[in-house]
């Protein structure tokens, strides 16, 4: 097992963070923010279209760079540290995966070419907070129609294709992909995350073509299930990212702030809580890699690795971003400051994609009840 | 045992008294005004001073020889419970009551006494205070704002920032701690001065909170004046008398905080038995932790204003800001976790905005008066004796 | 609610405490721990008999003092403190309470004031780790057999009565006074707990009088969980007070100890960690006296504070315990200092009479199903 | 992919060499001789290092040149792997085979290496380490053991005690950090030199650790000697010689250790469903988190081994030490409360009493090999450049 970069992997890395340094700037990403409902058009085209962050997971045959999850760990770390307003996670690490996984070969050939191409941004229409297929569809004549709702979808108001993973009434799944003007009925969502914009999703009788479905034949919820894994992995990633950020702007700071005479960075106390910080980051860090390397190999117990990983990055970002706004002191409660936009990611992200309580929940049904130990 | 009956019979006034007055147009106020929403209907809040002052319920333990019921640390507590458990809303007097007050009776003349007491007692003129500085948080030594007397008037001219005034928007008055002589250093050289807040030379900015309000502010001082009557104690004793007002800042107010507290986990526990989070062992354990820390707060408060002298019973004092602040931020983090991803999305539920506010609110707990830092170091090093800190010379 | 001392309060803990300053010593509890198996005979002939410990909570009508649940915890704390290897919390804190809550007239009369009076080590045979009844009675021609077995029964080998609730075939409760010749067989046991004697009681077919039975008729096991509340709290107040003499001890030797020309106590983490101890300390010792307070007057919570007692005190003195091990770096980690005995009594004490995991369980279950809140 | 399955067929050959040997009358080696145990059965355990030699297993890092498999990282890795699981016995050979030898590879001259290298390859002499002295615990700066040139021998005449040196009244050479510059301070004036134990003037205490064991002693030394030829680079390199070999103790063993800790897990595991602990949910999240915390330790020191410089990675590195020993000593609690009760009974169950061991002998994973508190301050100062501590003057 190899867990060190390779030069690729590094110049791939130094690169998104070059261009995120210099367009997803604090000033960049409050613009996003507060005035933008939590998207950043110009930094999406730079990203997508010149840097090609939507190739980076799309196999070659489909014009793509078919780089694996270690890349995709990279790139959404780096979109974390920066709170990057753009839907690179929908995109990048949930969309695309699932058309790779689960869609047909002639799919495959129509959409990943453009996606690769950063033609879309993508949102999937699963519940965020716990994914299970609530939309149900049904064969019609020249097509299908879909029903149901999902009340919240990340990343839906910038999305210009949705993927909506329906229920036939056999129990099967099929994969659709509809444009937002298809029809579909789009509430708003304000969270407290002000850098991940959501939405809700009506399908009432939405009629969509037969070349709408992207699977061959149906999936089951295990085989949606397998093709979510790296969209859970980059969640992580992006907690990951956004607490090193978060600690980065920390230590700044308190390298700056003079009390007592002394910076609050020659206080022990503070020293020992940073370094804390820094082992806790190591670990989840760490983990990432070594479930992204097992992700690439589809090794047996991904799945427990990647709730553990789970488990380590939220509870990183919450931790880091809790101390950010006390070492920060008075001005770590107020909005002219930066803590606070982590403090609430670390919230939001916690209950996406599932809790850690039940993550934990399932680590220790197979650890206890299970094979494994 | 009859004092216990007199309570009792005292506890049954004061609750009639707020259920027939909170009422009518006063309704509104029920619950609002505490921190996270120290701004709002102050309109309203001003009447309702007046309304509290009729009923002779403002000041209620200051001594009977300035107008006031001179009520007891028990009946006092008494008074603070039921007008938490009446939903009595967040007190626009409560720095003139708490702090100005207690003061002035302590250190100020006859004459600040005859002319600021009665303002606060009858809930007409309210107070903002004026300590922190943005170099000046937690080290209040290292107090810039100057304070030079003016041959001519006698008045005190003053100069510089301070920060975290809560509610000066709303207010008359302020106190300001100020550096009265030139080249001083830390706790020396300082003035403790009365400024009416509305004089040309000080302007207000609000202070946006992470929560998105703005209950406090930046007040700036430019050549803004206090007139030497407005001095309290001799210029060069403002230090003294900021840290006696601070221990007045550790009152009584704190148990009708904590009837706060109570019905915050309250909701939180309604909320988690609507919502299946109550069938989670982890949340489970952490709401009866929860209350655990909470009753032992309750007794924490009641030793530390029983006012016992022991060594132990200081150090048990020193440690009860930090706890409570602990406790309530960590409090504020169950309610979300209670709510899951329920809990993010911002809608108008009148509990769930509650808790989301109090998540966000509850982070200053644990920085205003006296950071987590400051607490641990003044336990380590005035209750337990270990070596200071040492100063820089930056 | 009055929750300071009153002066003739804070003369009997300054009197139990001298006296315990005096004659439990580090070298003398070593010398009981190590060598007479935990037992200091001296020691309880010197608080039984000449200072009137087991007068403490013994009604005055029985030529007892007649204190409160408050005076059992202030002396509780004073032993934990030291680590007196003495059975003062089954003789007073378990036992007696037993005799005085459930016994009849006749055997308070007959027993009360030779207890109070010091003549009985009282061992109380229920098992340590969650008190249930697994002793059987049957009436016999003369008096009573008794059958069954209970592994662990503090303070048994040095006791000179033993009080054995036992359960009659229609389910009802007796309890029955048995002197440890009385047939018992007594089988040895050692935990970690070096500063507390445990022994393996087993009857069979022990046939005892009439009047070695103590109530009057029988009682109810919720009466009998009622009478045990003072033992729970007087557990709980012998570790507060084994935290704070172990505090006491670490912070005494990191004032000592220098390391990089600084005694270690001068180092801004080590003093935010015992400033910490400290108020997890107060938090509990002010939940002590607040529960003591309402034990005397029964109120109506008293059962769910007592439990949240169990919690506070277990959690300080691990914690605290821990950290003397640590603050003490090399040398916590031998046999010659005391940390340790203080770290092994954390551990045994955090599962008697029940756990913390138990105890919250239970708070939770009043606080979301229950009525209070 | 060949590389990968030469290291498989490597993993089978150590395997199969294991349970050929570690058995007979080795089996009751299996499992024994590790922390809190460490003093078991001496004398067998002399005769496994010389089985092991034979098999050419012992220092099997070094080059082939001192006669050894000069295996790589990867190599290494597993061969720790596959000793651990096979159950092998606490390692004799350890200190001369992880620190001295490589220390003398970069540091001795070529009669130095010619005269110790191969007692160790061949399992026959066996090396305590002289570090820790009772008044330089984490502070190794504060060396107070005093190194005396002998005009007439030129011997080095040594003065003082050393602490913490592991099993060396099992063994038969110590190496010693001693001040031979009369009036240095600091890292400055030290030398590093190899001592027979055996000799007049060396008195060796063992040390009654808190669970009971005595793997560790003290080694007086009055007026001992330590001839020319036994110096390690030149008098005064002292500290540079022994940071470096601090260095070598971060090695390849860590990722035997785990294996080690997946065992114990693995016990806490099948005693947790034996005796009903599975069954409370707080137990199922802490042994479900101790296991993200092994699997992300063991990528963690993969990475580490794996030696990237980027300063990322450095830290990382940096932070290893804190991870692995807070986990295990996490874990050693995690043991005794999943037995509950039932653990704090000293009885001879093999997996009970191992589990007993474990909780008092993983209070000095924090403190050996450098505090808690030293890495943290080494992470804050070297890792994020955060201002240094002051050092005292006493």
């Amino acid at each position: 097992m190899d867990l060190n970069f390779s030069e690729d992997q590094r110049s791939l890395r130094d690169e998104v963070r070059r261009l995120l340094n210099d367009q997803a700037s604090s000033a960049a990403m409050r613009e996003a923010a507060e005035k933008n409902g939590g998207f950043d058009a110009s930094l999406w085209d730079m990203a997508a279209a010149e840097l090609g962050f939507c190739a980076t997971n799309v196999p070659e045959a489909f014009d793509g760079l078919g780089l694996g999850a270690m890349e995709l760990a990279l790139l959404l770390e780096e979109c974390g540290r920066r709170l990057a307003c753009i839907p690179a996670w929908s995109t990048i690490a949930v969309g695309t995966p699932l058309i790779v996984s689960l869609g047909s070969e002639g799919a495959k050939s129509r959409l990943l070419p453009e996606i690769a191409a950063g033609s879309y941004r993508i949102a999937v229409a699963l519940p965020i907070d716990n994914p299970q297929v609530a939309v149900r569809a049904q064969q019609s004549a020249d097509g299908y129609v879909l029903d149901g709702a999902v009340s919240l979808v990340a990343d839906l108001p910038s999305a210009t294709l949705v993927l909506v993973p329906a229920r036939f009434e056999d129990g099967k799944l099929g994969l659709f992909a509809v444009a937002p003007d298809d029809g579909l009925k789009i509430g708003s969502v304000q969270t407290i995350d002000l850098t991940r914009p959501f939405g809700a999703l009506k399908f009432e009788g939405v009629r969509v073509g037969a070349d709408a479905r992207l699977d061959d034949a149906g999936f089951s919820e295990e085989a949606l299930a397998q093709a979510l894994l790296p969209g859970r992995l980059g969640l992580a990633a992006e907690q990951i990212g956004a607490a090193q950020g978060c600690l980065d702007l920390t230590l700044e700071y308190i390298s700056g702030r003079v009390q007592f005479g002394r910076t609050i960075a020659s206080f022990q106390a503070i020293k020992h809580r940073c370094a804390a910080m820094v082992v806790d980051l190591a670990e989840a860090r760490s983990l990432l890699y070594g479930a992204a390397a097992n992700l690439n190999i589809g090794a047996s117990e991904i799945e427990m690795e990647i709730d553990a990983l789970g488990v380590l990055a939220a509870d990183v970002l919450w931790k880091v971003a809790e101390e950010s706004i006390q070492l920060h002191g008075g001005v770590g409660n107020t909005w002219e400051y930066d803590p606070h936009f982590y403090f609430r990611k670390a919230q939001a992200t916690a209950f996406m994609m599932g809790s850690s309580d039940e993550r934990l929940a399932r680590i220790a049904a197979q650890v206890i009840d299970g094979a494994a130990a | 045992m009859s004092a216990v009956q007199s309570l009792e019979e005292f506890r049954r006034q004061v609750a009639a008294w707020m259920a027939e007055h909170l009422t009518g147009r006063f309704a509104e106020l029920k619950h609002r005004g505490h921190a996270g929403d120290g701004d709002a209907l102050p309109d309203l809040r001003r009447e309702w001073e007046q309304e509290l002052a009729a009923g002779r319920w403002t000041c209620p333990g200051w001594p009977q020889e300035y107008g006031c019921r001179g009520l007891s640390v028990a009946e006092q507590v008494v008074f603070q419970e039921e007008y938490a458990r009446a939903g009595g809303p967040g007190r626009l007097g409560h720095i003139g009551e708490g702090l100005v007050g207690p003061t002035l009776i302590a250190f100020g003349t006859e004459e600040q006494k005859k002319r600021f007491l009665p303002g606060i007692r009858e809930g007409r003129e309210f107070w903002a205070q004026g300590y922190s500085e943005p170099d000046a948080g937690s080290d209040l030594g290292n107090i810039k704002t100057r304070a030079r007397l003016d041959p001519e008037t006698g008045d005190w001219i003053v100069t510089g920032q301070k920060v975290w005034t809560s509610l000066a928007h709303l207010s008359d008055w302020i106190f300001v701690l100020a550096r009265c002589e030139e080249g001083s250093v830390g706790p020396k050289g300082l003035i403790f001065l009365l400024m009416p807040l509305k004089q040309p030379g000080i302007e207000i900015h609000p202070i946006r909170q992470i929560g998105g309000g703005a209950e406090f502010n930046s007040v700036f001082f430019d050549g803004a004046r206090a007139s030497a009557d407005c001095v309290v104690g001799q210029p060069g004793d403002g230090w003294k008398i900021a840290m006696t007002l601070l221990s007045f800042e550790r009152g009584i107010s704190t148990l009708g905080q904590q009837l706060g507290f109570t019905q915050e986990l309250a909701t939180i526990v309604e909320i988690a038995r609507e919502n299946g989070a109550a069938q989670n062992p982890a949340i489970r354990a952490r709401l009866a932790r929860a209350w655990a820390g909470l009753r032992a707060m309750r007794y924490m408060a009641i030793r530390s204003l029983e006012g016992g002298t022991s060594a132990e019973e200081e150090l048990e004092r020193l440690g009860y800001k930090y706890h409570w602040s602990n406790w309530h931020r960590d409090l504020g983090k169950l309610g979300m976790d209670v709510m899951g991803f329920d809990g993010v999305i911002i809608n108008d539920d009148h509990r769930r905005e509650q808790l989301r506010q109090m998540f966000f609110f509850t982070r200053s707990d644990t920085v205003y008066g006296g950071t987590n830092e400051i607490q641990l170091n003044i336990i380590a090093e005035r209750g337990l004796g270990m070596p200071k800190e040492p100063r820089g010379k930056a």
